[in-house]
């Protein structure tokens, strides 16, 4: 069995997650590895969507940004970007939103706007919202995909970007919301999945190597285990050499 | 029509100080150039509207150009913060920012909406977020057929839109392809524009993935080989990600960053590099 | 993704009794054999949903499909009236038509509405005509943020909407260019949706001004070459303006319509000529 | 001189109407006609915006539909149809909207939908609004183009499908619409234009040969004739031969 990094095995566990056909809106970053990674492995037929106006890209390597050229020249359709929210996210045509996040709290909301409790006079200053309001609103479901740390992983975001679960308890319904939100969040430690009636986010299984006490102490909550708490199978050597060679051709 | 004219004159002509100026192009074909060109000239007070504030406007927020940013995402794609917009927000450096910020969706449907004359657009948008409570140009609005409530924006009607694509023919008539994000709406909802082109034709050969603006709605049209760098023209070049990179080390710190602008200021700067 | 089918398969899997149903098509690219099959099927009680019904519509009425029409403009464009439709709007024949009649602009925003997920859409329209006194999807709304008041008009969501375009792949990707009217609005709107092709192709190569419907937006393609006669497909035919003017003679006529008509159902017809 | 039609008068003076650069927005038959001949005599950089969603066509011959392969064709930009009615002509973006009218009264306004009194049960039910109503709404003014009789012109007509001046005197500005509506018609007798204040049409100038009584006989109204009633210069030579071979090579 060859080494790998604990974000090479967060890669390898979020690109699983997806199945062949579904249609995937993918965030830069975390998401766009999984993505890219899920379709040169066991999800040829995976379609991509980009918020850039890219429908079904097709790219050989890890696009930098969003908007790279090799995702327009790999699309089935290119469109305005006001197309893409309109006509493709917003009637619910997405099956997965696949989003990372700077804070995630333990019932699934995002945050990328801003650490601190101040909004005019924040402690860091995030990039904002992008796409990912209505991402999380509108996609069937939605996966998270981050690296776990006490400051990223917290009872309560210092600002909701991009609403989740809210404070839990069928909230999100009420809301009228129609996608499910956020029904799975991917770590370098282990695996996330909300309790079906609480909506709060259960650890549901670890990846190999890594045990409960180190997701508890990366973990800004007081964590909740799932009874049947399931490892992770470590990346297949095929895994992961799909996954480098995806990293080595967007860094030649 | 459109007139064509040499970048300095038109950015001379269009923007003035106090403009609410919206320079688009979503990752591809950003006009930096143009921003450069507002450095260069010093305008002052701009309300800068974008729904991607990249490097472009990391630039004129540390310029001091700007005295309020309107935007959905800020941040240098795919390698991490801007470090003068961080700083205007954070430290009012070089002086304070104010900001105004939206989703995507709502940004995009802003400039839908400007572009049609409408005073506000409706979307499924916003629920739920803490966007609402600091955002002021986020409403509810109830559908008069079903009841239902739905979210609206107001329109964003620029002074100036300047947007870059790749080719004009002499007539001022402006082709663009590939990733075209909001440029034409940008354009379109915008009093005044400028497009700054890869080059100036004698005729537009259609392309794949072509769109066209007619020259009649469009005011100035500049030509400035690679004034999207390091961002790119498809069928130009390509996106220069070693800058983007580059640029993180430019704007951490802020006497290098001020040692850039008077590169800019002085004419050595006349692209992005 | 898309099935491709035959063109009976497809509209008899699609099309059922009662069902809101939009065959589009500005002037260019009119699904019409797809019209003939819904009447050799024997299709009752539709509500059909067009921008423009012409001579296709007018066959549908005549053959007694339809118990209602939601449309903006109905005539035999560059000819004159649509004989078939006033026959059922001034003497109930063969049945009486309900109709809901709007302009280009409300209907086109209601399919862009419907395209969007939105149960309404916004337009500067109706303003001063009887349209709002006779066709009650047709309402006021106010802007939240400047008071000013617009129009709403509803979504079209039709159970299925009927396209043609130029060209599919195997798997079922949709390629049309040209006028392009409301097709895609029409087929991202609807539940269900069938698109006739000129052809079908290993692979399709990018045409300038093209536009591309991804398979998984649509339910069924089917081959029929020639389907938008006496319409056209850019690239593949041109329109049959002496065929316009023969309808005329066609539809004026009660009887003369029928046998038109026991044509189509005998399978004499399989393209309107 | 050459001899000629009361309809090619007709399509000459509305011609003439048109002036270079301008963008103008036709429908089809009698406006197509007259756009396209000042576009081949007098005014070869008029702007042609078709609803069909062709933007600056430039025709060779006249089409028999708006949406004849021959307006994408030479067109400078073909957008969908929500394009035109949203991004074009909403915004007040087109000079001169030109329309026809199966009815038209006093005051300018047009009617396209039902002859007869009783809309579900109509004398004649004819095509409907199709764009006019927002074309008379949205553009900077409106050029009507219509052949002259009691039944077409009329006190009142029965459908108001695109606004005109209302019952005049200013009821057009008080609906907020930004246009400033019809501000020429031209028949097959003569033009006529609004007063400036009542807003009812005014008989400005006759075609020549044709007599004030003439114009009389073929109005549904109290006719008024401007002080200085104007006559219609003839069609030019020039002008006859470019009408003509638009339409030789449209029936070709």
């Amino acid at each position: 069995m060859s080494t790998y990094t604990a974000d090479e095995m967060m890669s390898v566990a979020a690109a699983r997650a997806l199945s062949g056909g579904q249609r995937c809106f993918v965030g830069i970053g975390l998401p766009s590895t999984a993505a890219n990674l899920a379709r040169r492995t066991h999800a040829p037929d995976l379609v991509l969507i980009y918020e850039s106006g890219a429908l079904g890209s097709k790219p050989d390597w890890l696009p930098a940004s969003i908007g790279d050229g090799i995702l327009a020249e790999t699309a089935d359709a290119v469109i305005g970007v006001p197309e893409v929210f309109n006509y493709w996210l917003q009637p619910g045509r997405i099956d997965v939103g696949f989003l990372g996040a700077a804070q995630l709290d333990k019932f699934g909301n995002i945050n990328t706007t801003v650490i601190g409790d101040d909004y005019a006079n924040p402690k860091v200053r995030l990039p904002g919202a992008g796409g990912a309001p209505e991402i999380a609103a509108n996609c069937h479901e939605v996966y998270v995909v981050v690296r776990q740390s006490k400051r990223s992983f917290v009872d309560q975001v210092d600002f909701v970007t991009s609403y989740g679960h809210g404070r839990g308890n069928g909230e999100r319904e009420r809301l009228g919301l129609r996608g499910a939100g956020p029904t799975l969040v991917i770590t370098d430690l282990g695996v996330f999945r909300p309790d079906p009636d609480t909506h709060e986010l259960v650890l549901t299984a670890v990846h190999p190597g890594v045990t409960v006490e180190q997701v508890r102490e990366a973990t800004g909550w007081e964590l909740r285990v799932a009874d049947e708490l399931a490892t992770t199978p470590t990346p297949t050597s095929d895994e992961l050499a799909a996954l480098r060679a995806l990293k080595e051709a967007s860094s030649s | 029509m459109a007139e064509i004219a040499s970048l300095s004159a038109a950015v001379a002509d269009l923007v003035r100080d106090g403009d609410v100026v919206a320079l688009e192009g979503f990752t591809h074909l950003i006009p930096v150039a143009a921003g450069h060109e507002i450095i260069r000239q010093r305008r002052r007070e701009l309300t800068l509207v974008r729904m991607t504030p990249d490097i472009v406007y990391d630039q004129l927020i540390g310029a001091g150009c700007a005295r309020k940013l309107i935007f959905s995402w800020g941040g240098n794609p795919g390698v991490g913060s801007l470090h003068r917009f961080r700083d205007a927000v954070q430290h009012g450096w070089p002086v304070p920012l104010e900001i105004e910020e939206h989703s995507h969706a709502g940004m995009a449907n802003r400039y839908v909406a400007g572009a049609s004359g409408l005073p506000f657009a409706v979307l499924r948008g916003y629920v739920g977020t803490d966007l609402p409570n600091v955002t002021d140009t986020i409403k509810p609005i109830t559908c008069p057929f079903t009841g239902e409530t739905l979210t609206a924006v107001p329109a964003i009607n620029p002074d100036v839109a300047i947007v870059h694509a790749q080719r004009a023919d002499r007539a001022g008539n402006v082709q663009m392809w590939g990733l075209v994000g909001v440029q034409k709406e940008a354009v379109l909802a915008a009093r005044r524009s400028l497009v700054t082109v890869e080059e100036v034709v004698d005729e537009l050969e259609p392309v794949p993935g072509g769109m066209v603006l007619p020259s009649w709605a469009v005011d100035r049209v500049a030509e400035v080989p690679g004034g999207a760098h390091p961002s790119y023209a498809q069928g130009y070049s390509e996106r220069d990600n070693a800058y983007y990179a580059a640029w993180d080390t430019i704007s951490r710190d802020r006497d290098e960053f001020e040692r850039w602008v008077e590169r800019v200021r002085s004419g050595e700067v006349v692209r992005a590099s």
